[in-house]
């Protein structure tokens, strides 16, 4: 069944390539049904899943990881690199909820995409991008690891710039793919010292937890430093985030997919995998969960003054993240996991909810314009209202479970700060994702320029799957406390849970908080926005509108005096230095080449004169010679 | 007989001559017939008759005769032609520098037993002579040479052609 | 004995320079064609020299086969004189450069 | 602006303006004699009448502002029967003596009786006879039975040239067209009245009876008598078995330059085009063939390089200018085009004429070319080959140095005397080539070559292109090659300044 | 409906090879050698300058003449119209202004150069004041100088009408 | 060499000059009175010495005697003189030389010699021909050039392609000739054609190659610059084509020449087609052996002719003025008729009672088969004239195509099927 690893992989890979041919074919030859696309886009998660749960399965009969090995992919010197995958807890687990969710997204793909000339295009990209994610995360080993981290850069490059007529979209594309892009290069250097230490033992996770020591301490700060970046990058940490706003210039399946099953959650899934390097220190740890709570805090500022719907859900998405690295930096990675695995549902479950208002409201995405949904797309209103109720931590739905088990790992490590961060990031969550959801749902009818139709069903089945989902998915979770077995911490246990320390009382407490602290929020955003007035701006309000002007702040600090300085150099250092040593060679030859041009001069007879002449001198030596 | 070889060797000679320094191509042409005709007499005088008639047919009926309708064809002005102001100078320097070749090759051959070359009886260089000697041995050869007609055919066809556009 | 092989290898060599001195020394590409005849021509002089010297069909044969070529070659050269004439308005050989400079035909 | 409808075409048209401006303007024809452009409506000969929608009775266009909305018609039963009268009316006293009438073929009269007229005449009743040959004076010659009295010749001497010469006289079928007693026709301008006439009562003396117009073929040049340079219509035909003769120049409609007119001298000053020119070579005195004379001219600048002096009129064109440069920086040779009769303050007036004579002063200082007495004397002491191109004012040599220098000279004209000269080699003349010219404003108009004769003798420019050794020949070329990148002329496109003059800065 | 087919001719074998056409066109000709082979006296040959024609019209188109005023003078006004009707351009016309009082122009030149025109007629057709009529009934015109066939205007004046056989 | 070879190449070459120089005024006469005739025209008829008209053949001298006599003036454009004086001379000595390999009888034995009956005694035959017929092109592409003249050249480029052209299609056709009759020597392929085929049909060419024989007669058209082929002339295109600047004895030559071109092309196509010298079903053998009946035969029909002649004379030789000096020309000719017969008549029966001998007879079949050769020869030249009068010019294009594209593929596959059956029946 090993090789079950490499086939997950593999077949969204051979869809996606089929799918590309067939593409390609309907493009030059002659067009083709897009059953052509439909039916691999849609089977290769499928199959994908399914295998992955006879893997689960084996594993959760108490089989021994799977390790599989094809060939040797680098002989280096000394060093043998093999093609691996690792089946674990941990990736089984990762490789099942990208494969579900990944499968409904592209269900629901297909109802969103169906008017668009590039169907196949689309889903090979998405295969292809679900195939990398999976090679991410089945990796044994850092470097495989980094092909599927790279695939999926590129992955979101081509598909966040799909509608690449509009240069918008493209720029987008190119700023998460640059800013990724910073964030590889520090995990390309984490990854190089590890290699520097580890190589010689054996590259592959379990070496390199056998042979952690090796590293020595200080390095090992540097090297969890620079995976963190990687890290950052990939799932959108301050300060890294600012491709996660812009990648919504890509179609919402796109979305969904990066948000919730696939590139995001890469950084939270890798720090896990590190775990091992890690616990070794735990100081950093701390670090990325100030930045996750930084993160969170910030994030949902800015959300709350937003007024795209999928710009609102990227930071919510963002702030998501925060709390999971405020899990993963205290230690707690199950925790984080459980999150990343409810988030998965509820945040598929928003943006393909706002797609499908989005659909319906023919490609309007400012929720000011939109408003008293419920009545045309009641279905969506439901699924919506469910997927809300999970992000605000509104119990019983899935992200109450997940989040609260955060918040209590938070107040149990002590770092007190971070808690109040998270509560506090709590509160706006409830408060921006009702602000969204009234604003859309309920409220005066704002579409007269617009006729709303409901969506198809193929777009609805997947929203109720994932509903029932966001409402079941956390009792896998659900805590000791509550009755529960904590079915995903008890998985997960490799990974440890931490906060098994906190006394009940205070267990209850927290839980009691929590629920205030949404109920709060969402009670904030009720009375906001029955009549929500957009003139009414302060300046605090208008700088989070701006997004703390961050995006200016990049712009101003960074790109402009880089683009200067490389002017400046272009047009003094490389006109009148560089070029002039160039220049000067290239002359000194020309003119050394126009002595001797003159004897190619392109003139036949000339040639043949010369041979002839060349011919004569022999004759003549020869005469002279034979007398 | 040594007389005629001389005759039509000097009209031989001088034809060439005048095809190098004319400066007009229909002169150049005219003496290369000169030329051509006088090694055709030569032809014949070595009791080649077939090759004598073969080369008045092919080379002075068609080859400069189709030389000969190309330069009219194109009828290329006085003031159009090339300019050789030089010319003289370099046939001149030509001449000197291909002295000593000739001095070598003609030294070289020099020593070949001579041999006086008549008109040969009983039939020698007769036509049917040659044909069945042709068709026998040399027919591969033949073929080839036919290919080799029709493609240049061809070829002539397709770069003669008007342009297109 | 003025008609003896060696003498034929005298008019033939000199007709063989002129017609070499005639390639390299004019500008007229018709000239220069016709260099190229007259150095054939010599060749089959001194083949049919020889085959009356063999007494051998087989050099005769080669000069026939000589001329047949120089026919073929004939119908190509003036096509292609005539096109590149057509295009450059020019007979000088120098002229016709295309394939060393930058320059269409 | 206004929208119109005429003969169901709508039109945007000026509000306000004068109908028969915007329905020319539009090219649609409509009939008139009183009406000129640059003498305004008269509305006296009716022949521009349209119907209007709205009005009851048809009315004339050349006195019917524009009105927003206007339907007018042109074409009809109606209105050609109205015209149809008119005509009939106009030509009561005709003489209709149309073979030996030198506007025939440009006649309106003809024209418009051709198009809607072509009835029987009616009329039995003798004509009312007038004098068939009144000389006004300056080249004008009246027949007052054409005339149509339309006026426009009087409203000439009234409002351009305000000398007030010309009158109607007497009443009714009698009226005559007259000057006042003892005051013939004389201003500087008179001829323009010929042209003015739509009918053939005023005649050119000049071109009076020299040939038929249809036979003439008109090529746009422009004048170089004077540095105001008028476009105007070369009118020129070749005889079969004869040289190719200019009949006459027209002036040619301009607005940035000379209007509708130009002056009498212009006018006249063809015939140095047709008589005074000089077609053969000569060498020392000597004719002489012309290539043998252009080779000579070649081995006369190869000899002198260094030591020579370029003479240039100030007349060239641009063109040759240029080229000229080019040719003196080739040979290491002076130019001067000091001229030191270029200015006639008694020409020069405050209209067309202007006191420089020299077409094409204006682009010498853009050029860089001296025209300076200062230039010219250094130049001249250092030369021994001194060539004049394009001018014969060979005596201010003569009197300097005659003797030591060698004079060549490439001259469209006969020079005043030929002894003495190395080499006289005839060029062609300003109408036998084209070229470009500014003029005393700055303006840039371009001159079509309108004559090709006999005699094999070549244009400025292909000899300068032999002793450039190139094959600049043609001034598209030479706009190609040099002026279009010179600095003044950056923005002229060459082929739209074919048709149209060009205001540069200078 | 309305459609007729004709029958293509020259498709057929027989046309395609042209050698029967060129036959029974050769057997025409050898009919007609033969027959005036045989007997001479079949051939309308006329032996010209021993016989004359007798058929010439008065409609004929002969040398060309200027017609004649009242008064003796010529009655062309030199309008041109002749020479811009001549498809031949063979009418040099040269106008004067005429000072006796007749008319106001006349034709100070007048030349026809015979060797060019072709006899059209289109000169007549022209003339607006029928001054030039071909009713000479002159069907040849010898010279011996290129210059003789040039008819000016005195020669064309001294033309005159031919007389119709009664 | 003696005495009588020497007077064999002397006749011979008198012969051929006969029959090319000499048969140009005639053939000249020929061609204006068929011309004549055909068009229902008299053709010349006025020309005569003392009333001698001889039918208009007197004309032909007349015009002969103008264009030797002629100024012989050169156009000034004309810049290359030398070549334009050269031009006509080559026209007229290839047309001269491509006759002279004519057999005009069978080979004469006297006594133990054989002579040639050739102008020049070659065994080249065909090649010959082809050879020298190819020249001629030159004097006219060179004359045209050397006029300077746009009508000149146009009509020399055109003679030029047009000889490239129909010279290959004339080759091929001969091949097939050639594959039949086994020999290039043309007194071998006239032999041939004195056999009879299937007993009674003279084997001719024109019978056992009839496509052969069209093509080299539609060709040999062309060689000779022969109407409809005679566009390098082309007068109403052309004014004159290659002759245009021509005059006097220059043109003359080029006149001559077109007709002694147009005589050997007769020549051998009689010599290749028409059984040359053979008159049918008596050929060489025949005639020697029986000769006596021969001459017997020509002592009757003779006389007979003669009256038919005569009666035909009188009936058309007048002139229309009656007295004139032309009408007593009849009667003139008429006494010399009876002269010639009478002389004829006497010789062949003091030959006849003295008996023929084996030498006699043979130069009796020589003079016979000479007189054969001369009336078929004439004969071919009357089809040369009556196409001329018949035939409207080609088209340029149309010419080329049918050069190409239907005389070359008809001759080629004419060679695949004479090979083809010579090689399947061995005959």
């Amino acid at each position: 069944m090993n090789f079950f690893l490499a086939l997950i992989i593999l077949i969204p890979f051979i869809s996606s390539m089929f799918i590309g041919i067939a593409y390609m074919y309907s493009i030059v030859k002659s067009p083709i049904s897009r059953l052509w696309f439909t039916i691999p886009a849609l089977s290769a998660p499928m199959v994908s899943f399914i295998l992955g749960l006879v893997l689960f399965l084996g594993l959760h009969n108490g089989a021994e990881d799977y390790v599989y090995r094809p060939y040797m992919w680098l002989s280096l010197d000394t060093y043998d690199i093999y093609m691996g995958f690792l089946g674990d807890k941990l990736s089984i687990f990762m490789v099942l909820f990208i494969t579900f969710v990944g499968w409904l997204i592209h269900i629901y793909a297909t109802a969103y995409m169906k008017d668009d000339e590039g169907y196949g295009k689309f889903f090979a990209y998405f295969n292809l991008f679900l195939g990398s994610m999976l090679l991410l995360v089945l990796a044994d080993g850092p470097l495989i690891m980094f092909i599927g981290w790279e695939g999926v850069g590129l992955c979101s490059y081509l598909l966040i710039s799909y509608y690449f007529e509009d240069p918008l979209n493209v720029n987008a594309g190119n700023k998460a793919f640059i800013v990724n892009r910073i964030g590889d290069f520090g995990f390309l250097i984490g990854l190089a010292l590890m290699f520097f230490y580890c190589a010689p033992y054996g590259y592959d996770y379990i070496t390199i937890q056998a042979h952690i020591d090796s590293i020595p301490l200080p390095l090992l700060y540097l090297v969890g430093l620079a995976l963190f970046i990687g890290a950052m990058g990939k799932s959108a940490q301050i300060p890294l985030y600012v491709w996660l706003p812009d990648a919504m210039a890509g179609p919402t399946p796109v979305s969904a997919l990066i948000h919730a099953a696939t590139m995001v959650t890469a950084g939270v899934y890798m720090v896990a995998r590190f775990h091992f390097l890690y616990e070794l220190i735990p100081a950093v740890g701390v670090f990325i969960a100030y930045i996750g709570a930084a993160s969170a805090l910030f994030a949902a500022i800015i959300a709350t003054k937003q007024s795209d719907i999928k710009k609102i859900l990227a930071y919510s998405t963002m702030s998501q993240l925060g709390y999971m690295f405020i899990a993963v930096g205290l230690g707690a990675y199950s925790t984080a996991l459980f999150h990343v695995f409810t988030h998965a549902f509820f945040k598929a479950l928003l943006f393909m909810g706002a797609g499908a208002v989005i659909v319906s409201l023919h490609h309007e995405q400012n929720i000011f314009k939109m408003g008293g949904m419920r009545q045309i797309t009641p279905l969506v209103y439901i699924c919506m209202l469910m997927a809300t109720l999970a992000i605000s931590g509104v119990p019983p739905f899935a992200g109450f479970f997940s989040k609260d088990e955060i918040l209590l790992e938070a107040f149990a490590s002590g770092e007190y700060l971070i808690w109040a961060i998270a509560v506090l990031s709590a509160v706006l969550t409830a408060y921006y994702m009702f602000r969204l959801f009234f604003v859309v749902f309920e409220g005066q009818k704002y579409h007269h320029e617009h006729h709303p139709i409901d969506v198809t069903w193929v777009m609805k089945a997947p929203l109720v799957v994932l509903a029932l989902g966001s409402l079941g998915a956390g009792f896998l979770g659900l805590p000791v406390l509550l009755g529960g077995h904590n079915l995903i911490g008890e998985w997960l246990a490799q990974w440890g849970v931490r906060a098994s320390h906190v006394s009940h009382e205070t267990e209850w407490m927290l839980l009691g908080l929590n629920i205030t602290v949404s109920m709060i929020g969402i009670g904030l955003a009720y009375r906001k926005f029955k009549n929500y007035d957009l003139s009414k701006e302060t300046l605090l309000e208008g700088v989070v509108y701006h997004k703390f002007y961050i995006d200016e702040m990049y712009d101003k600090f960074f790109v402009q005096p880089l683009r200067r300085l490389s002017e400046r150099i272009s047009v003094s250092v490389d006109v009148e230095v560089v070029n002039a040593f160039v220049m000067a060679l290239s002359y000194g030859f020309v003119r050394i080449g126009k002595v001797i041009a003159v004897v190619q001069n392109a003139n036949v007879r000339f040639y043949a004169f010369v041979m002839i002449l060349g011919a004569s001198s022999i004759c003549a030596y020869l005469i002279f010679i034979l007398g | 007989m040594d007389m005629i070889f001389l005759i039509l060797s000097f009209f031989a000679i001088a034809g060439a001559v005048g095809m190098v320094l004319a400066h007009q191509p229909v002169h150049s042409a005219l003496s290369l017939i000169l030329t051509i005709i006088a090694l055709a007499g030569l032809f014949a005088l070595l009791s080649a008759s077939f090759l004598f008639m073969v080369q008045i047919i092919v080379y002075a009926g068609a080859v400069i005769t189709l030389f000969i309708f190309i330069i009219m064809f194109l009828n290329v002005k006085e003031a159009n032609l090339p300019k050789e102001p030089n010319k003289n100078i370099t046939i001149f320097l030509g001449f000197i520098g291909l002295l000593p070749l000739n001095f070598l090759i003609l030294k070289a051959l020099y020593h070949m037993p001579s041999k006086a070359l008549v008109l040969s009886q009983n039939g020698f260089g007769e036509i049917k002579s040659l044909g069945m000697e042709l068709f026998e041995k040399w027919l591969l050869p033949f073929e080839l040479i036919s290919i080799l007609l029709l493609v240049a055919l061809i070829g002539a066809v397709v770069f003669g052609r008007k342009e297109e556009g | 004995m003025a008609s003896s092989l060696f003498s034929y290898f005298v008019v033939a060599m000199v007709l063989l320079s002129i017609g070499l001195v005639g390639v390299f020394s004019r500008k007229n590409i018709f000239v220069i064609y016709m260099s190229i005849e007259l150095m054939l021509s010599a060749v089959n002089l001194i083949f049919v020299a020889l085959s009356n010297y063999y007494h051998s069909m087989a050099s005769q044969i080669i000069a026939m086969m000589v001329i047949a070529i120089a026919a073929a070659e004939a119908a190509l050269f003036l096509s292609l004189i005539v096109v590149l004439y057509r295009r450059k308005k020019t007979l000088d050989s120098d002229m016709y450069k295309a394939l060393s400079q930058k320059e269409t035909l | 602006m206004a929208n119109i409808t005429v003969d169901g075409k709508i039109l945007e048209v000026k509000e306000g303006a004068l109908l028969i401006e915007e329905l020319l303007a539009n090219a649609i024809n409509i009939p008139h004699f009183c009406y000129h452009p640059a003498l305004g409506k008269d509305g006296n000969c009716r022949m521009c009448m349209v119907e209007i929608e709205g009005q009851k009775r048809p009315q004339i266009a050349c006195d019917t502002p524009i009105k927003h909305g206007m339907i007018v018609r042109t074409k009809g039963a109606n209105i050609d029967r109205v015209k149809r009268s008119i005509l009939e009316m106009e030509l009561i006293n005709h003489p209709v003596d149309c073979p030996i009438c030198d506007q025939a073929g440009e006649c309106s009269l003809q024209n418009y009786y051709m198009d809607v007229g072509l009835y029987e005449s009616r009329l039995s009743t003798p004509k009312v006879h007038g004098q068939k040959h009144v000389d006004l004076g300056a080249n004008v010659v009246l027949d007052q039975e054409r005339c149509v009295l339309c006026t426009r010749c009087v409203r000439f001497t009234q409002k351009i040239t305000k000398t007030h010469e010309l009158g109607v006289l007497s009443r009714a079928d009698h009226s005559v067209i007259s000057t006042f007693p003892n005051q013939p026709l004389s201003d500087p301008y008179a001829m323009n009245v010929v042209d003015l006439c739509p009918v053939g009562a005023l005649t050119s003396k000049d071109f009076r009876f020299h040939k038929r117009v249809w036979f003439l073929a008109s090529e746009e040049a422009i004048c170089n008598r004077c540095a105001r340079g008028c476009s105007l219509y070369v009118d020129h035909h070749k005889e079969k078995y004869k040289d190719e003769m200019i009949y006459r120049y027209r002036p040619r409609f301009n607005a940035l330059v000379n209007g509708y007119f130009i002056c009498d001298v212009g006018r006249l000053s063809y015939h140095q085009e047709n008589e005074n020119r000089n077609f053969h070579p000569m060498i020392r005195g000597k004719e002489s063939e012309y290539e043998y004379a252009e080779g000579k001219l070649l081995r006369l600048f190869k000899r002198n390089i260094g030591k020579m002096l370029l003479v240039i009129s100030s007349s060239l064109s641009l063109e040759e200018m240029v080229r000229i440069k080019a040719l003196a920086g080739m040979y290491d040779a002076t130019i001067s085009a000091y001229e030191p009769n270029r200015f006639d303050e008694h020409f020069g007036d405050d209209f067309l004429k202007h006191q420089d004579l020299s077409a094409n002063a204006r682009a010498l200082p853009l050029l860089g070319i001296e025209e300076h007495c200062m230039g010219f004397s250094e130049g001249f002491e250092q030369a021994e080959l001194i060539v004049f191109i394009g001018r014969s004012d060979i005596d201010m040599v003569k009197t300097l140095a005659y003797e030591t220098k060698n004079i060549a000279l490439l001259y469209g004209y006969n020079p005043p005397f030929c002894e003495g000269l190395e080499l006289l080699l005839p060029i062609t003349s300003h109408t036998g080539r084209a070229g470009t010219f500014i003029n005393c404003d700055g303006i840039v108009q371009y001159s079509n070559c309108a004559i090709t004769h006999n005699q094999g003798h070549k244009k400025l420019l292909e000899l300068l292109a032999m002793l450039l050794g190139d094959t600049l020949n043609t001034c598209e070329e030479v706009w190609e090659e040099t002026i279009g990148k010179l600095e003044h002329f950056q923005g002229l496109e060459f082929e739209k300044l074919k048709h149209t003059a060009q205001k540069i800065s200078l | 409906m309305g459609i007729k087919i004709v029958k293509r001719e020259g498709k057929s074998f027989k046309d395609r090879i042209y050698l029967p056409a060129i036959l029974g066109g050769m057997m025409t000709t050898l009919g007609h050698f033969l027959r005036n082979l045989r007997d001479t006296s079949n051939i309308k040959t006329l032996n010209y300058p021993e016989e004359q024609p007798k058929d010439i019209t008065s409609r004929y188109r002969g040398v060309h003449r200027l017609t004649k005023r009242d008064d003796g003078s010529v009655r062309c006004v030199a309008c041109f119209m002749c020479a811009t009707a001549c498809p031949a351009e063979c009418i040099f016309i040269e106008a004067q202004e005429r000072e006796d009082g007749v008319d106001e122009k006349m034709p100070k030149v007048f030349t026809i150069d015979l060797l060019e025109c072709v006899f059209c007629g289109g000169c007549v057709e022209a003339c607006p004041c029928d001054a030039i009529r071909m009713d000479t009934g002159i069907f040849t015109f010898v010279a011996h100088k290129r210059e003789d066939f040039l008819l000016t205007k005195d020669k064309l004046l001294s033309f005159e009408a031919k007389k119709e056989k009664a | 060499m003696n005495s009588i070879s020497i007077s064999i190449v002397i006749i011979n070459i008198i012969l051929a000059l006969l029959f090319s120089l000499g048969a140009a005024p005639i053939l000249v006469w020929i061609e204006r009175r068929v011309a004549g005739f055909i068009q229902d025209r008299m053709g010349p008829n006025r020309c005569h010495i003392k009333g001698i008209r001889l039918g208009g053949l007197i004309q032909s001298f007349a015009d002969m005697l103008k264009l030797v006599f002629k100024e012989d003036f050169e156009a000034s454009g004309i810049k290359e003189s030398f070549f334009f004086s050269l031009a006509p001379v080559i026209v007229f000595c290839s047309a001269f030389l491509t006759f002279m390999v004519m057999p005009f009888a069978d080979n004469l034995k006297i006594g133990a010699q054989v002579f040639y009956m050739q102008g020049l005694p070659i065994d080249l035959g065909v090649l010959w021909f082809l050879a020298f017929a190819g020249l001629s092109v030159y004097g006219i592409m060179l004359g045209g050039w050397a006029s300077n003249n746009k009508y000149s050249l146009l009509g020399s480029i055109r003679a030029g392609a047009q000889v490239i052209s129909y010279e290959a299609a004339m080759g091929l056709s001969l091949v097939s000739v050639l594959i039949t009759y086994g020999s290039i020597h043309l007194v071998d392929i006239v032999n041939f054609q004195g056999k009879l085929l299937f007993g009674f049909i003279p084997a001719w060419g024109i019978i056992i190659q009839p496509l052969a024989a069209i093509i080299f007669i539609v060709t040999a058209f062309a060689e000779a610059n022969r109407t409809p082929f005679d566009i390098a002339e082309g007068e109403s295109e052309l004014v004159g084509g290659f002759h245009t600047e021509y005059s006097a004895m220059r043109f003359g030559l080029f006149f001559v020449g077109e007709y002694v071109a147009m005589s050997a092309s007769s020549a051998l196509i009689v010599t290749l087609f028409f059984g040359g010298y053979h008159l049918p079903w008596l050929n060489t053998q025949v005639l020697q052996n029986h000769i006596t009946w021969v001459l017997a035969f020509i002592m009757i029909a003779l006389p007979t002719v003669s009256f038919f002649f005569s009666k035909w004379m009188f009936n058309n030789n007048r002139w229309l003025e009656e007295g004139n000096i032309r009408n007593r020309e009849s009667k003139l000719l008429f006494k010399v008729i009876i002269g010639i017969n009478l002389l004829v008549i006497l010789g062949l029966g003091f030959w006849l009672s003295l008996g023929v001998e084996e030498i006699g007879a043979n130069i009796a079949t020589a003079v016979i088969q000479v007189s054969t050769f001369a009336i078929k020869l004439l004969l071919m030249n009357f089809v040369f004239v009556w196409v001329r009068w018949t035939l409207p010019r080609f088209r340029y294009d149309q010419l080329q195509d049918l050069g190409w594209k239907i005389l070359m593929p008809l001759a080629i596959a004419n060679i695949v099927l004479t090979a083809t059956i010579v090689v399947v029946f061995g005959v």
